[in-house]
Formats: structure tokens, sequence, C-alpha cells
């Protein structure tokens, strides 16, 4: 392959546009940068902002249209509103566009995707403040409010239909003004009024329509056509780095841990012994080395995302419950149950027959595929049948929701706070009678105390108190294996430093490199050009 | 034995015929011997991964550790499997409604050549993605059942017009007169006569099951843990094989479905012949 | 004209069933479309039962009787509605096909029709040199390469000419900084992008015609009034043109047109190898993201043009087969 | 003369057409009636597309009469109708072109087998050694040459003979012949002629002898029936009609046989009207014939016996009634 | 000079021998009919002679002489010039022949263009000439072949052969698939014409029967190979070989008091079989252990000829004696 980029130095110093490679395009742009659509172009986080900056990966928070908030009680959150933000259009940003924006979310249901007023009783102005209100005690929601794109009243108001307003002309507080659009790439431009413009080195950036098939972004990636990407890449060391060793890079921040979620109302997930042979039973390393080309590393039983809840971590307790792979504590707990083998090798359940289940996977996802069929292998190893299917990804989605299955793959969550991932796979609320549909936990785990432990953490800002609530999740997780987390899913990141520097780094990981809303501001305002 | 020999006695002498039969048979030989003439089980994953061709790995390997060429000997199966059932399965479909729209006069042959153009007019390949994706249970049966619902209006087509020539042939007037049963006559005197028209038929069939199917698996709406080639171009694809170097990997299995296919479009062009007396070349 | 008269009548028919075909389809189908659109809205976070309420509506996924709902497709069908695009949303289907539908028409169609005409006329001419090595050369070459799967030369293809030699652009439609438009440079940017798609589809569509071309063509040569016209000397050149090859292109006729019909469907599998921004791209992505409406407004559009070039097919036979056009028999 | 095993009354038959969806309505048979009488073998004589091959499928039940009476064996046609398999069985068919008629797949054995399967319930040594006896009748020897052979194996002449053979084995009272030797080669067009007319003779059947060729007509049947576009014009005693015509277009077709025996005697024959037809009323001949008159345009002649006892539809031959002549 | 001579000539399709050592003349202006049954060879001779073989039709051994010029090596290009203006041929059935996706006057119009090209006006004059010569309305030139009866068509195909004046007109079956009617209305169209233009004709036909009303000599084919030659009347009344004999039997005079058909019992002989004995014997009444062995020698004596054993005796004796 050609390194086209090295062609593109000029002696006056003048350094080669900025190309990302993060929004799919399908294969063409539909042009929408209206930040709450599910569709919106990814350049719409360049421009629009939230209040707060919190990394999903270590929980740092940096202020951003807010400079600071608090806690007036569990039930009542103030953030004070950055003075002197102007919107692109010159008008002065103000309390008001906040209070504005959040009151468009109650509005409009649709757009309140977060569901923030499912716990919001008003959100109100005050001076430099902006009050929020709450039905129910819920603290960890500030993670939702701030993460809120803040949109300008002045122009929203007169929107009709905001759920369906494309935004075409797009107003925002951002660093960033869309100089460019046709359907297949957009350009971005440093707006040069931005609160924070001294911080913004880059100039302009493009974003290329990234084409459907993986195929093609490999080889644009290969052949170096972008700065930056966040694309998946098989065997990313050879296509990839090994072709410019000296400046192209990875960074794949670990993210939530994706659960193997199974069906506790079947047998035979009913039994908590047998969840923890398969926690043993299941070779992680082999499925993070093969199935996900070993880029997502193995993930702890506690389901706490590490290394960035660390902190959090009860190392006496993982050293109790150390569920490294290990077929012969599989075997041994499954006699300990009382559950033998017939002449053929099979595992006979309690009722005599062999044990057998399927697991479901979403057509598509090769990589979990070959995750399952790894599994497979690995039960096939304690005699126990496991078919794979991959239905469709509504059908698996719904097979979830109604608790139609006996074991699956699903994802995690991408949040800092481990609060979320007990919440939403521990929760009853969020989980239904078999038939009806289940939120997020799928796997029908219903446990008073721990719901207990969630209520008391929502209603918590005390950080002890919440680290002690923690602990005792943890051993939940580690003792009654409602889900058997796998591996952290990665976020993809390649980067190019020939011509611009400051990336985050696993070394310096200031922030998770997605480019979602708040993301990309933060990351933008550490790259420069290399001088 | 001998039997088999007498049915494939009229290809031997064609010589494209031949071709065809030979390389069909060397792939159905090599998907019968596949486990005697692959060093490793298709499904052995304990190699290293991405391996370029080599004394050990003739093909390579897989992005899982499998070794390309096991899984390219052990994939005939599979593609022969689906290319032949999909195929034996439309035209069966297609014989009888082809049949019954041929023979029965009136409103049953409208109502079936009315359903024939309907299916017709539809698109193959869209529908097939479509029942392909939302069919709960991914796996060759899948594959070839969307096949068959989406192949077999064209053979359908072709055997009823052959049928409504045939019906009204003298020797079946002549059935008629002899007392012969509706059932007998199709049986005994048409169906016999379009062996050939069938044999055609579903040879077309197959050729198009198996592209069909290789393009269906590539887009990873077969079952990915089966072994076949089009399982194998999905496979080489999502690993970026070519970008790897692992030509083989990607190559291999495109090109036998090619070959499996013109051997049996040669074939094909033999029984064509056999059909249609004109394209008969004598000497 | 009773001849096109019926046929009319047969075509509304079939048109009728297809279209309904077309509403229940996604009906009977597996799986909820509506909770896949959900899980996209939903993202990180709970939804309030509210704004689930809140996007079924707008999304149109209300609890209809199957009857109402097949009213108001038709209804809708006759304003050229059809809904909004799941993937897409806001969008409607109608933008997004009006966006794609151009792409596909072009490289699709002109592929369709080039791969006819050099595919008839390779036939012709294989035919006319019966036995030559022209005829074994053409017609073993275009065997072989129309039982090629598609995406996998298309790969080997993109592989080749559009990374380790950059000859042709490995994705897209046109050049990533154009604005679609009716000026040169665009154009000129569309058509180098297309070379390659459109060659690949050449080379594996080519064979099909060329094989059938050749096999009517032998049939015609065949023919009492071909021997004749050789008899009277005439030129070779009229003799396969306006004796055989106009009488054995008759029966193509209604082959090319189907496939022209089809053309509205692109090429899957070669637009989404090569990322072409055309309906076949559009239509996978329906289908892979539960699309129903797209879905639904893709296959009407097939379906209405397949039945249309069908028709177009009756009428030109009634150009070209005299003894359709002035009815049958003596009397 | 004996009685009639065969009555056909005033049959027509109109067909419609669907020629690439034009509908056009045919008049097959006009107003045909005629009789075959016990053992006798009577010619059905006509051109091309006079409808003979019609009658034919009218009379073994193909096709059905859109009026008239068809009457066999005493029984109306309608009666029959309840019961095709016993009418089968006594009125068989032999097919103009032994290459169709037999399935090239199927042995002789088969082929003959079937009707004494389904019609005599003969089955194994049985059905072979009838087999054997049909194929002796048929001339078919020796048997064990020919009872295993597929039809590709035979020549024309043997093939038609295993079509006769067929129509035999059900013991038939009528057989319909249509045009049987009109696709064989002149030199064997003779022993199936005989064999036909032998039949007759040794197996007591009716014969209906469907041709376009008056000389076959003449020297194997007992009377002729001359067809011309679905209506009989002449009809009699085979050598009267066949030597002395009246109708103009019996003439016509007897003048126009080849004659190099006699070529002084070879009448030049006014065809310059040839391409010329009528279907509006009127004699159905009149715009081909050469002595056509002004009442031949607006009546229709009937059938009525003319001077050599053979019947004929011709004002030449007998004035128009008058209620014929008021006839639009 | 004869205006056609084949000497020798031996067609073939891959290994069936459909004309064997075939020779005959054919004088400026002279019908030489061509009788035969079914599969003997007749219409293979008659397109060998034009060089318009199907596949795989070839001739294997011979010459073809037109007007003293081989036709078997002659390059196409230089046939082609030689065609429909010297020689044309008139096909079995004018349905087939004639394209059904042109109107009549184009198929007049080709020929007439691709070797004496004319205007516009004068084509026209000329189409409408040769239709009207075949009892046609001009009219019908502007329809197509399928608006036309079967007996028109032929007529068409006649005139249609007629068109460029040739001097050689090969008939194949041109009146067989016809009603009799019709065809006494061709045989008396061709007398007509033959007499206006004077044309050369090899007319095939297994009509015995019209063959010798319209032919001057007639050549007798059995096996692919030539039996008897003789001019029309004289065959008529003296056959010599025992096949032409046994074959005017099957055409009894329609006249006559009594009619007897008689048919030649047996079947026709293999075409691919070439042991060697007359083709003839196993049907011959008088066949003689030598025609079961040795192939009867053709004889020609001048305008007639014949191969039989038994014949060649007769002629031998009769020379003598
Ligand atoms: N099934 C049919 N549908 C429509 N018209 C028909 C049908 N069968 C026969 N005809 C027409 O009826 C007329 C008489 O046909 P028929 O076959 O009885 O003639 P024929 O005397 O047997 O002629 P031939 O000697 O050619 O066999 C013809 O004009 C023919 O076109
Ligand atoms: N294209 C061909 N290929 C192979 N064999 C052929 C071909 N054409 C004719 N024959 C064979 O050559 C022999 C002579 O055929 P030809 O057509 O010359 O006979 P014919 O006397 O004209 O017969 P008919 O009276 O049936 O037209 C036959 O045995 C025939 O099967
Ligand atoms: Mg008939
Ligand atoms: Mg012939």
């Amino acid at each position: 392959g050609s390194q086209t980029t090295s062609n593109n130095t000029t002696s006056s110093g003048k350094v080669p546009p900025m190309v990302l490679s993060v929004d799919p395009g399908n294969p063409l742009y539909s042009k929408n940068w209206n930040p709450f659509s599910p569709n919106a172009l990814w350049g719409q986080a360049w421009i629009y902002e939230t209040l707060y900056y919190n990394d999903a990966m270590n929980g740092h928070q940096t202020p951003w249209l807010a400079t600071s908030y608090k806690w007036n009680s569990p039930l009542q959150l103030t953030f004070t509103i950055r003075k002197g933000v102007k919107w692109s259009n010159g008008t002065a940003f103000t309390p008001n566009d906040v209070v504005f924006t959040f009151n468009m979310l109650k509005k409009f249901p649709a757009l309140d995707t977060n569901g923030v007023w499912t716990v919001l009783k008003s959100v109100t102005a005050q001076g430099d403040n902006v009050v929020f209100d709450f039905k129910t005690a819920d603290v960890p929601a500030y993670t939702y409010i701030a993460g809120t794109p803040i949109v300008p009243a002045s122009i929203w108001s007169k929107v009709k239909n905001p759920v369906t307003w494309t935004d075409p002309n797009p107003v925002g507080t951002g660093a960033y003004l869309v100089k460019s659009y046709t359907p297949q790439e957009f350009i971005l431009v440093k707006n040069p009024h931005y609160w924070q413009a001294s911080k913004v080195k880059v100039q302009e950036v493009e974003f290329p329509a990234v084409s459907q098939s993986a195929n093609t972004v490999w080889l644009n990636l290969s052949e170096g056509k972008y700065t930056a990407a966040n694309a998946f890449a098989p065997n990313i060391y050879k296509t990839y780095l090994n072709k410019d060793p000296k400046y192209r890079h990875i960074w794949f921040a670990p993210s939530g841990a994706s659960n193997l979620t199974m069906n506790l109302t079947k047998y035979p997930f009913t039994s908590q012994t047998f969840r923890q042979a398969m926690a043993y039973a299941v070779n992680k390393p082999e499925v993070s080395k093969k199935g996900e080309y070993g880029y997502s590393p193995v993930a702890s039983q506690t389901g706490l995302t590490l290394p960035a809840n660390q902190s959090y971590l009860d190392q006496s307790l993982v050293k109790q419950y150390n569920y490294h792979y290990d077929p012969a504590k599989a075997a041994q707990l499954l006699k300990s149950m009382g559950l033998k083998k017939n002449s053929k090798g099979q595992l006979l359940g309690s009722n005599g027959q062999p044990i057998t289940f399927t697991m479901i996977v979403p057509t598509g996802f090769s990589d979990w595929i070959e995750d399952a069929a790894i599994i497979q292998g690995d039960m096939k190893a304690l005699g126990i049948t496991m078919n794979v299917q991959t239905p469709s990804v509504s059908t698996w989605v719904s097979d979830m929701e109604t608790g139609n299955y006996d074991l699956t793959l699903n994802f995690g969550l991408n949040q800092y706070n481990p609060y979320f991932y007990y919440e939403s796979n521990l929760a009853t609320s969020n989980t239904a009678p078999i038939g009806k549909n289940a939120t997020s936990n799928y796997e029908r785990y219903s446990n008073p105390q721990v719901d207990a432990l969630l209520k008391k953490y929502a209603a918590s800002t005390s950080l002890t108190q919440q680290k002690q609530i923690i602990d005792e999740l943890q051993k939940v997780m580690l003792t009654q294996v409602p889900v058997i987390p796998m591996f952290y899913a990665s976020n993809w990141n390649e980067y190019d430093n020939r011509y611009y520097t400051g990336w985050p780094t696993a070394q310096n990981p200031y922030v998770t490199p997605t480019y979602n809303t708040p993301d990309a501001e933060m990351e933008f305002t550490h790259l420069a050009p290399r001088k | 034995m001998t039997s088999v020999l007498g049915v494939l006695k009229p290809f031997w002498k064609n010589k494209l015929a031949r071709t065809g039969v030979i390389i069909v048979g060397i792939i159905v030989l090599m998907a019968i011997f596949a486990p005697l003439i692959t060093p490793y089980s298709p499904n052995n994953s304990s190699f290293a991964p991405m391996l370029t061709p080599s004394a050990h790995h003739w093909l390579g390997t897989t992005q899982a550790g499998q070794d390309v060429y096991s899984q390219l000997i052990w994939g005939a199966r599979q593609s022969l499997y689906v290319g032949f059932a999909a195929g034996i399965a439309s035209t069966i479909v297609g014989l009888v409604i082809g049949l019954i729209a041929g023979y029965a006069p009136g409103i049953v042959d409208d109502v079936l050549s009315y359903l024939i153009n309907v299916f017709l007019v539809i698109p193959g390949l869209p529908l097939m993605i479509i029942l392909a994706a939302y069919a709960p249970v991914h796996g060759s049966l899948l594959i070839i059942f969307v096949i068959t619902v989406t192949g077999w209006a064209w053979g359908a087509r072709v055997l009823r017009s052959q049928v409504t020539t045939l019906r009204s042939r003298d020797y079946v007037a002549a059935a008629r007169f002899a007392g012969d049963s509706m059932w007998r006559i199709i049986f005994r005197e048409i169906m016999p006569n379009m062996i050939s028209l069938v044999a055609a038929g579903f040879l077309g069939a197959a050729v198009s099951a198996i592209l069909a199917a290789a393009g269906l698996e590539f887009l990873g709406l077969g079952d990915p843990s089966i072994n076949s080639w089009g399982t194998m171009l999905y496979w080489a694809e999502n690993s970026g094989a070519l970008l790897q170097g692992q030509w083989a990997w990607l190559f291999a299995p495109g090109f036998l479905i090619a070959v499996l296919g013109t051997a049996l479009v040669l074939i094909n062009f033999a029984v064509d012949e056999m059909a249609n007396p004109r394209l008969r070349k004598k000497g | 004209m009773r001849y096109l008269v019926r046929r009319g009548i047969m075509l509304l028919l079939t048109l009728w069933s297809a279209i309904t075909l077309n509403f229940l389809l996604p009906r009977l189908m597996p799986g909820n479309p509506a909770e896949v659109m959900l899980a996209k809205f939903k993202g990180k976070g709970n939804m309030s039962p509210q704004a689930i309420h809140a996007i079924k509506v707008m999304l149109g996924l209300n609890n209809e009787s199957l009857w109402q709902q097949y009213l108001q497709y038709w209804h809708e069908i006759f304003h050229w509605n059809f809904g909004v695009s799941y993937t897409y949303f806001p969008f409607s289907v109608t933008h997004e096909i009006a966006q794609a539908l151009p792409w596909t028409l072009v490289l699709i169609g002109v592929t369709t029709v080039m791969s006819f005409v050099i595919g008839t006329g390779l036939g012709i001419a294989a035919a006319w040199k019966r036995g030559s090595l022209l005829d074994s050369s053409v017609t073993s070459i275009f065997t072989f390469t129309s039982s090629f799967p598609y995406f996998w030369f298309a790969l080997i293809c993109i592989f080749l000419l559009g990374f380790e030699t950059t000859v042709f652009p490995n994705s897209g439609g046109f050049a990533a900084t154009m604005n679609p438009g009716f000026n040169m440079a665009f154009i000129g940017s569309a058509v180098y992008h297309s070379i390659l798609p459109a060659f690949t589809i050449l080379v594996s569509s080519l064979g099909g015609w060329q094989l059938q071309m050749r096999n009517n063509m032998i049939a015609a040569l065949n023919e009492d009034y071909v021997v004749l016209a050789r008899a009277k000397g005439l030129p070779e050149r009229t003799l396969a043109i306006l004796y055989a090859a106009r009488n054995a292109i008759l029966p193509n006729m209604t082959s090319f047109a189907m496939s022209l019909g089809f053309v509205v469907s692109g090429a899957i599998l070669v637009e989404l190898v090569f990322s072409y921004p055309g309906m076949g791209n559009l239509l996978y992505s329906a289908v892979s993201n539960e699309d129903f409406p797209l879905m639904q407004g893709i296959f009407l559009m097939i379906v209405v043009c397949v039945v249309l070039a069908n028709f177009a097919a009756d009428v030109i036979n009634v150009f070209l087969d005299p003894r359709v056009r002035r009815g049958g028999g003596e009397a | 003369m004996a009685e009639a095993i065969l009555k056909l009354a005033d049959v027509q038959k109109t067909y419609t057409r669907k020629a690439n969806g034009q509908v056009q309505k045919v008049r097959a048979v006009r107003h045909v009636t005629f009789d075959v009488p016990r053992q006798h073998i009577v010619a059905l004589v006509g051109e091309s597309g006079s409808g003979k091959s019609t009658i034919a499928k009218l009379i073994t039940g193909v096709e059905r009469a859109d009026a008239g009476a068809i009457v066999f064996n005493q029984k109306p046609f309608g009666e029959w109708r309840r019961n095709m398999r016993e009418y089968r069985r006594h009125v068989q068919m032999v097919f103009q072109d032994p290459y169709a008629a037999l399935n090239p797949l199927n042995t002789v054995r088969y082929t003959i087998s079937r009707p004494l399967a389904n019609y005599r319930a003969l089955k194994g040594s049985a059905s072979d050694r009838e087999i054997e006896r049909i194929l002796e009748t048929v001339h078919l020897t020796p048997v064990k040459e020919f009872v295993d052979k597929l039809p590709f194996e035979l020549s024309g002449g043997q093939l038609q003979r295993v079509v006769t053979a067929r129509a035999l084995a059900s013991n038939p009272q009528l057989i319909v012949a249509d045009e049987p030797v009109s696709m064989l080669d002149v030199s064997i067009r003779a022993e199936i002629l005989h064999l036909l007319d032998e039949l007759r003779t040794k197996q007591g059947v009716s014969l209906l002898y469907i041709t376009h060729d008056l000389i076959s007509a003449r020297m194997l049947a007992d009377e002729i029936v001359v067809l011309y576009r679905g209506t009989v014009v002449e009809e009699g005693n085979a050598q009267e009609v066949a030597r002395n015509p009246m109708h103009p277009y019996t003439q016509l077709l007897l003048q126009s046989i080849p004659n190099p025996w006699a070529p002084a005697l070879e009448p030049n024959v006014d065809l310059s009207r040839l391409d010329r037809t009528s279907d509006d009323g009127g004699c159905v001949f009149r715009a081909r014939c050469p002595h056509a008159m002004k009442v031949c345009e607006t009546a229709v002649p009937t059938l009525k016996s003319g001077a050599a006892g053979q019947k004929v539809a011709c004002f030449l031959h007998h004035a128009p009634e008058t209620q014929e002549v008021a006839a639009p | 000079m004869a205006l056609l001579e084949v000497e020798h000539l031996t067609v073939t399709y891959g290994n069936v021998h459909a004309v064997r050592d075939v020779s005959l003349k054919l004088e400026p202006g002279e019908i030489l009919g061509v009788v035969g049954e079914s599969g003997s060879g007749k219409s293979t001779l008659g397109y060998a002679v034009t060089k318009l073989l199907r596949s795989p039709g070839q001739i294997s051994a011979g010459r073809v002489l037109f007007e003293g010029q081989d036709l078997v090596p002659m390059a196409e290009r230089e046939l082609r010039k030689k065609r429909w203006k010297d020689i044309a041929v008139v096909m079995q059935s004018g349905m087939n022949a004639l394209n059904p996706v042109a109107t009549i006057r184009r198929q007049f119009e080709d020929a007439i263009m691709a070797h004496s090209p004319m205007s516009q006006t004068k084509m026209r004059e000329r189409v409408a000439e040769m239709l009207q010569l075949v009892n046609i309305d001009a009219r019908y030139a502007d329809n197509y072949p399928h608006e036309l009866s079967g007996g028109m068509k032929q007529r068409v195909a006649i005139a249609l052969a007629l068109v460029l004046d040739p001097k050689l007109i090969i008939f194949d079956e041109p009146t067989t698939a016809l009603d009799v009617v019709v065809q006494r209305y061709i045989v008396q169209n061709l007398k007509m014409l033959r007499k206006r233009y004077n044309f050369s004709a090899l007319f095939i036909s297994h009509d015995l029967g019209t063959v010798l009303e319209i032919a001057d000599r007639v050549a007798v084919m059995y096996g692919g190979k030539m039996v008897e030659v003789q001019a029309a009347g004289e065959l008529l009344k003296n056959p010599r070989h025992p096949y032409t004999e046994a074959l005017l039997k099957c055409f009894p005079d329609p006249r006559s008091e009594q009619i007897e058909v008689l048919g030649i019992p047996g079947t026709p002989p293999d075409l691919a079989d070439l042991s060697p004995g007359c083709p003839f014997h196993p049907r011959c009444a008088m066949a003689m252990d030598r025609c079961r062995v040795e192939t009867p020698e053709y004889i020609s004596m001048g305008e007639a000829g014949v191969a039989c054993h038994l014949a060649a005796r007769e002629v031998e004796v009769g020379q003598n004696g």
C-alpha cells in the first residue's frame, strides 16, 4: 500500500487537513444535524455541547457549559451556567437555553431518549443557575442530565416538531462550524468565537462518509487515508500499524463488559452452582483472543470495567472467587450438584435428560458468532450440547426482551459509574416476567436486597456510601453469577500522529476516544498540528 | 454401477459434458473423501491465526486459526449439498406446479400460471435476503428453503409450456383412447419425455442455487459456523483476508464455486442439446 | 390492440398481488420492527413509556386492524407516500429512494443494456462462426465468468485495481468532495467511479446473454428461411443480422425487458462491495436495519418496474414481431 | 344396406380461436349428416381445413358438438358421455402421424398392453398372448422381433401397424382412422390400406376412413362423403363418387390428380379463383366454383339424391327450394 | 455444353452417406425430375448442387459443374455471385422458407439489391409483376408471410425464385405439403412459367405422378443412389429398374376402371450401412444372388441410365441382339 500522507508534506509547513473516519453514511450521508436524532450526523458532536464532560472511562469530570454543579439534596441538583458563551450565530448562551432544552425534551418525549423526565419534576433558571428538581431520588441521573446537548431556544422554539426536524443549519456553542457538506463528505471549520477558542488548534476537519463495506474501510485505513478512525479492523497490526509503525497508533480503550446472559428462569441456569460452573467453563481468554481478535480484554466477573474501575474492586473478594478458565473446576462443581454423564459422555440434567441449550447471536455479528463457537466447544467439553442460532437483530432483541432464549451475548454499557451496569443488569424494575418486555435485565434476575441497594445508591450523594454499595453488588456478581461478563468491548480508535498530535493514549487517557457528543470536543481541545 | 454408467453414457460422448462430469465427479469425490485428504479437521482452531500459505497449511489459516485447505475440501460437502438440495427442491416444486398447470385446463391453469407470473416479477435476490434475514433459525435448510421459494417459478414456466405441448401430442390422446387414467398419462407418457428438460432445469437451478447460497452466506445470512465455500468467503471478507495477503483464503472458495458452476453448465449444454435437437451437432 | 388490453389486465392483476404480498410480507415476519427502532432510540439509557409511545405514534407503529392497515397502505401508495424510513429517520422513504435511484438506474441500467448488447452480439458472432476459435473461446470464457460469484470477483477487482494499484477508486459513486449535479466534473467522477463495478457486473452477466443468443441463433440458422436467404446469395451481414439474428433475438426480448425491470433492485452484492450509493445498497441497509417502510417502498418500486417492463416487452414484441402485431393465422 | 353403426345428423361445431389475444370464430363443421353402416368403410374426403379431423374428434368424444346428433349403436352420444370408457372401448382411433402417436419411450408391448389391461382386464401372460395375436393380425411377424422394440427402431409403416394394433386391442366396433397413410411413403401406403380392408372383412370392424386422397378412398371405401369447408357437398357409393363426381368441387378434386397416363385428357382447370373464399351465406363453394350462378349467392344448397344414386348439394343438379331463396 | 453436370457426387452427414456416387446431366431448358422415397437423398442432392448443405453435411467426393465451372471448390464469395442470379431454390414449405419478420416485398428486394440493384420504383414494378405471374394480387407485397395461405406462400416462393431470371431452379418438393387442388394449380403455373422463362430445373418430389407430368426426364433415387434415369414418357411406359416399376404401381391412373395399388413391401435401407450389394435387393422381387454381394454400376446410356444387374443384362442383350 502507498503512504499517501507522506506525499503531502509541504515545505511551507502547511499540514494536510485532518480526515476523520467516524460517520458511517449509508453509504451516503443524510443531512441531519439534529443532536437528538438517532441518525444525526456525527459532526454535530463538534457543534453542540453539554453542561459537563464526564469521561465514561474514568469518571473524570470537566466543567463545560456549566462551570460547576451541586447536589442540594438527593432531590435537587443545581448547575451554574458558564458566562460569556455565544451561539455560533452571535447570540448569547443563557440559562434559559438550558431550561428550554430540557422542557423541550419534556414536551417531546421522543427526544428524551435517556428518560431524564422519568425522574425529573421541573427544570428552572435561577439567575446564573439552572435548578433540576426530582420526583424521585436519582443521583446517577446526573450523568444523563450533564450529557444532554443544549440547543438555542431562539431557534428551536420556532421548530414545530423538533423530533423530525433535520436542523439543516446547525447553530451551537461548539468548537466547529459547518464549512461544506456533500453527500459523501462534510467539512467542519474552527469556530473563531468559541468560548475556549484558544485551546482549539485544528483549523479544519474532513469527514468522508465511511462506506458500509468493511473491506473498503480497511483498505482506506490501510492506505492511510484517515488521520484517525474508529473502525474495527482485523489484525490491525499487520494491516495498519506495521505499514507506518512510527506514526500510526492505536488505542482501543476498553468500555463496559459484554455479558454472557443466561435465562435464569430456565433449567439449568436456575442453579447458582451451575452458573458458577459456567463461569469457570467458558474460555474467556480464547474468546478474547480468537473471537475478538485479541482486541477486547477478558472481563472481570465483578462487572467492573477494569482498569478504570480499579478503585472499586474488592481485592479480597476477587481472590476468593477467582473465575479464571478452569474446566476441571467447572466439572467438579457440576459433580457437586450431583450431575452425571451418560455412556455417550453427555451430561445429564436432574430430570435424567442430557442437558442441551441454545445460544442465540444476532446475524452479522461475526465476532460474537465466533465467540459462540468457542463457547460451544467449551460446553462440549463438559458434555453439554449447545446449539448456536443466528436470528435477525430484531428477533434477537425481542427474544431477549421477552425472555424467549436460553443463552446469549449482550452489550455492556459504556459508563464509568458501575452503578449503571448493576442497575441495568440486576434491578427488578428493569426486568419483566417471561413473555413481557424487560428493559435491560434480560436474564431476569430479581433480588429485593439488590433492589434496596440500588435504591440506596440512587439516593446517596456520599462517595463512601456509594462505594460500600458497589462492594455489596460485586459480591452478588461473584457469588450468584447472574450474568457472566466476558470481555470489555473496545472503543476502536486508530490515529496517525505524523501531522497531528495530542491524541489520547492509554498513558494519557484524558478522553474516551469515541467522538460522541461530549467526547469529541474534549479531544479537540487537546489536538494540535505537529510543529 | 452399470446403470450409473448407462445414464452417463450420452454425456460421455459429448466433450463438453464429459469435462463437466469429470469436474463434478472430482468435487464429489473430494467431498466424500474429505476426511482422508485433509490434514486437519476444518474446525480445529488450534493453529496460529492468519498464517499465509506454507507447507503445513497449504492455503494458510483463518482468523480463528483453522486450516483453510481443510475447510475448502470439507466445504465442498456443504456447497454440493445446498446446491443440489435447493436445485432438487425447486425443480420438484416447479415440476409439480408446471405439470398441474400444464395438464389441468381452465381455471386451475389460469390460477397457477398467474402465480408463476407473480413469482417471476418478484425480485429473487432481495426476497431471498429478506426471507433469510428474518428467519429465526439460520442454516442450510433455510437457505435451501429460501432458494426454493424464490427459484421455482422459472422451471415451472418452462415445464408448463412443455406440458401443454406434450399434452396435445397424439400419443397422449392415444393413451386416453387406450383407457389410461390421468395420473398414468402424466407419469408414464408426459413425465418421461420431459426428463431432459427437467434435468436441464435442475442443473440450471443447482447452479443458481450454489451462487445464491454463496451470496447469502457471504452476507452472513447463512449459518456462519457451518463449513461451506460461502461462509469461507464470509469469514475471509470479515477478516480482511486480502489486506493481510491471505489470497488463497478468499480466492480458492470463489474459484471452486465458479468451477463447479461451470462444470454444471457444461453438463447442461449436453442436456440442452438432447432436449433441443436443433443445437445438436452430429459426429 | 385487444392483445395489449388483455396483457394490460393481466399486468394489473399481477401488480395487485405483488403489492399486496409486499404489504403482507413484513407483517408475517417474526420479530418486531418497532423494537429495533426503539432500541436505536433508546441508545444508552432508559426510556419512559411515554417516550416509547411517542416514538411509536411518530413511526406509525400503531395497532390498527390488518384490514385498516391495508386500506391505509393503498391510500399511501396512491399518494406516493411510503412513510418514514426507520434507518434514515426523519427522512422519508421517498426521499431515500429518490437519492439512490439515479445511481442504480445509470450504473445497472447501462451495464444491463451493455451486457445485453455485447452478449447478444457475441452470441450472434459465436453462432455464426460456430466451432471456430472465436466461438469456443468466447463461449468457454463466458461460461466460466458467468459462474463467478459476483461479489467475489468484485472483491478481487477492488483489491487489484483499487488497492494494490490505485487505477480505480475502491468505493463510492463519485468523488467525496463533490455535490451531485449536472456538470462535467461530477459526471466524469461518477463515470470514473462506475467503471470497476460496471466491469464486474459485465463480466459476470455477459455470459448468460451470450449463451442464450448463441442457442437461439444456432436454431435460427437452421431455419429454412435462413438457408433460402443464403441461396439468395445475400451478403453475409444481411444474412446474419436481418435473417438469423433478427428472428433469434425475439425470444430474448422478454428476458431483456425483465432484467431491465430488475435494474431498479440494483445489483445488491456489487453495490455493497463497492459501497455504491444505489438501490441495492439501500435495500440491503433496509433489510439489515429491518426498515420495513423502506423495504416496502423499494419492493414496490421494483415490482412496478418489472411489471411495466414486462408490458413494455409486450409492446416491443408487437413492433418487432409481425406475427403478434397483425394477429396470427390465415382465414 | 346394413344398419348404421354410427349416425351423424346435422352436426355443427364452431371453434373460438384465441390467436394472440384475438378471438376468431371458425365454423369447422357446419351441417354434417351421414351414416357409417356396420362393417362398412366410409371415406371422408376433403381438402385441408375442411373439418375432417374435427368430425373425427366429435365422433370420438374429444370435442363436443355444438348442435346436432351423433348416434352410436342406436344410443345418442349424450348417453354414452356418461360412460366414456365404454364408448372408447367401442370407438377407437388411428392417428395420422405414427411417429407422433407412439410415445418414443414406450415399447410396443407396453403400448398395446394398455388397452388390454384397461378394457379387457388382461394381465401377465394372458396379455402377452393377446398381444401376440393382435400383432399377427396386423402382420407384424415374427412377433418376437417387434414386441420389445421402441418406436425409433421401427419404420413408419411398422409404426402405423402398431398404432392400428393398439386400436384393435380393445375389440372396437368402429375405428376412426384420420389420414392413416398420408404421412407414409407411397410405397408403403398400400400395405396399410390392405390391412384396414382386412380388418373390416376379418374382424368385422366398421371404419371411418379420413383422407384427402380421392384415389385411396375409392380403393378402400364403400361409400365416400366429400366435405368442403365443413359441409357435405357430395355423398354416395365410392366408385360412383370417385369416378363420376357430380359436385363441381369433387370434380375439381378428381381433375387435380396428376395423370401422366393420359396427358391428353388432362384438363386445364380454371383455378384463377383459388384464393377466394366466401363465408357469408350462400353456397360455400361458390367463390371458387366455375359454374357459380346467381342463386348460389343467396341460397344454401342441401344434400339431395342425384342421378347416379349419389347425393349432392348443388343447384346445378336440383333447383333451390323457394323458401331457401327467400332466406337472407 | 450441359448447364449442370454432376459427377460422382457423394455427400455425407457424419457416417450417413446420403448421396452416393451420383452423376447426372442437365441441359439448358430441361426439367429433370428427381423421385424417390423419403430419405433416399433427394434433398441432399438438391442442396449439394447449390452448396447449401446443412451441417454436418459435406460433399466428400465428386464435382458439380455449372456451365463447366466446378462449384465444389469455389469460394463462398464467388459462389454468392452465382446464387439466385444463376441458381435459385424453391423449398418445400413456403411457410418456413420466408422470413417471418420481413414483408414479402422486402424479401424480393433484398435479392434484387444483392445482385442487380435498381431504383425503388423499378423494383416495385418488378415485385408486382412477379406476383402477378403467380396470380397473386400485388397488394400482398406489403403483407407478412403469416398473413398468406400455404398455397399463396408457395407461389410467392416460386415467384421469388424467378425474380432474377435464373438459369437453373432447384425445386425441393414444392407441392408436397399442399392440397391436390392447389398442387394442380402450381403445376399448371410452373408449366406456364417454364414456357415463358425457359429455365432449367431440378424438380424434386416423391410424387411420381406430378414429376412425370412436369419433368422432361426423371431420375429415380434409392438409398442415396441414382437407380434409373429416363425420359418421362419412356419411364412411364418402360421402366427398367424393378424399383421404378414398383413405384409406378403405387400411382394408378385415377380414371381407370379398376384401381389396385401395390405397395413395395419391406423397409428402406440404412444410409449408414456401406456394405456392398444392390440397396434395393431386400425388397426386390427379382433379386438374384449377385444383387446381394455386388453393387450394380450405374450404366449411362446418353440421356438415360440404370443401375441394376438385371437391366444391365437386358441392355447388354438388347445391344448385342
Ligand atoms: N382446436 C381448434 N381451435 C380452433 N380452430 C380449430 C381447432 N381445430 C381445428 N380448427 C379449425 O377448424 C377448421 C377445420 O379443421 P380440421 O382440423 O377439422 O380440418 P381437416 O379437414 O382435418 O384438415 P387437415 O387435412 O389439414 O387435417 C380449420 O380451419 C382449423 O383451423
Ligand atoms: N442435417 C442432417 N444431418 C444428419 N443427417 C441428415 C441431415 N439431413 C438429412 N440427413 C439424412 O440424410 C438422408 C437423406 O436425407 P434427404 O433429406 O436428402 O432425403 P429426401 O430424399 O429429401 O427425403 P424426404 O423425402 O423425406 O425429404 C436421410 O437419411 C437423412 O436422415
Ligand atoms: Mg386433419
Ligand atoms: Mg427432402
